[in-house]
């Protein structure tokens, strides 16, 4: 499988896919940043992270999943630094022969990216 | 042997640093390393786990040779996404 | 909630959205056409639809999952005619403020998609 | 009364037409109206369904004048997506 992790503190863009021929699902998940924080109004969020080893433990978690649900491609695209009020922080897309398998990974990796992946929100503006 | 200590959000403003090289001796472990720079660190008690060289290992772990050169940091609990 | 649904005998294009504020998770799936269809090699698909009652079943699913799993917006774009290898078919897109109920609406609409919508792949070629 | 039979997909090739306006009486079925364009229809076994009006119907459910100008169409098994 082919895994493609960026951490990066410019707006996302996700990269282009490749013609695609024996792909049937593409589950794409955004987290942006809302208004409130907290209870607070917010106008941004700061994220901080420990580059190396966040990209370590997201390959870590993707493989993981992969045994059981295995997929064909895994972007996942992190920013760090000043993230501004709807705006992307994370942006994560897994393609698949099948929905199943995209859709659990997708989850899964989130559900994982949430407990072990060092990324912080360390501040709000 | 050397180690570079490193920390991140809540602990870089704990510590008051965001890497430092000590020097250990076989058998010590992540605790004793980072007690050292803050006197009565309870880990444990914060929810604060350790990583060596970007893997999670246990606070009481001894280290060894393995370690020498390597990256110890203390992963208050993540925020992330 | 905002429902956005298409059916469209063109390629799907998505539409922008408006500012974000309070939408903490987007959760996409695209459908693609697979280049095997029954252990057959193929250059696409062609599908048909009862657009009025597909157009109102979509309805009544998003609507149905809503009361579980309540949303922001949810866009739906269905193409019918010819469809190629590569293309998207379906296209489903849901905001909302977390992504436990983004990932459920969507997966769930699929799902039930699957087992009442008009629509149908009445060929390959 | 008039209703409107719609066919689509399998169900088209099936009876030959796409759509077809049919007289009906109060009290008929939507499987009685369909089995008139096709002699020996069977639509449990085939797992077709019947949508009146776009919702979902039983095919022995009595139409009555509230079908009157609607449209009643047989729905093959589904393959969206």
């Amino acid at each position: 499988m082919d895994t493609h992790i960026r951490i990066i503190s410019r707006q996302v863009e996700k990269e282009d896919l490749p013609r695609l021929e024996n792909t049937g699902a593409i589950v794409e998940f955004s987290g942006t940043v809302r208004h409130e924080e907290n209870d607070q109004n917010i106008l941004g969020l700061e994220y901080q992270a420990y580059e190396n080893m966040a990209i370590r433990q997201i390959k870590k978690i993707v493989s993981d999943l992969s045994d059981e649900f295995p997929c064909q491609r895994v972007d996942v695209i992190h920013r760090i630094g000043r993230v501004l009020v709807g705006e992307t922080s994370i942006y994560v897309r897994v393609l698949a022969k099948h929905r199943f398998e995209a859709f659990n990974m997708c989850m899964g990796f989130m559900d994982r990216l949430k407990q072990d992946v060092p990324i912080w929100k360390i501040g709000s503006f | 042997m050397r180690i570079q200590l490193l920390t991140f959000a809540t602990a870089r403003d704990y510590f008051g640093f965001a890497e430092k090289e000590v020097s250990f001796n076989d058998g010590e472990s992540s605790k004793v390393l980072f007690a050292k720079c803050k006197a009565g660190f309870k880990p444990e008690e914060l929810g604060w786990r350790v990583a060596l060289d970007g893997e999670y290992i246990e606070w009481n772990e001894m280290l060894d040779k393995k370690a020498n050169g390597k990256d110890l940091a203390v992963i208050p609990p993540v925020s992330g996404g």
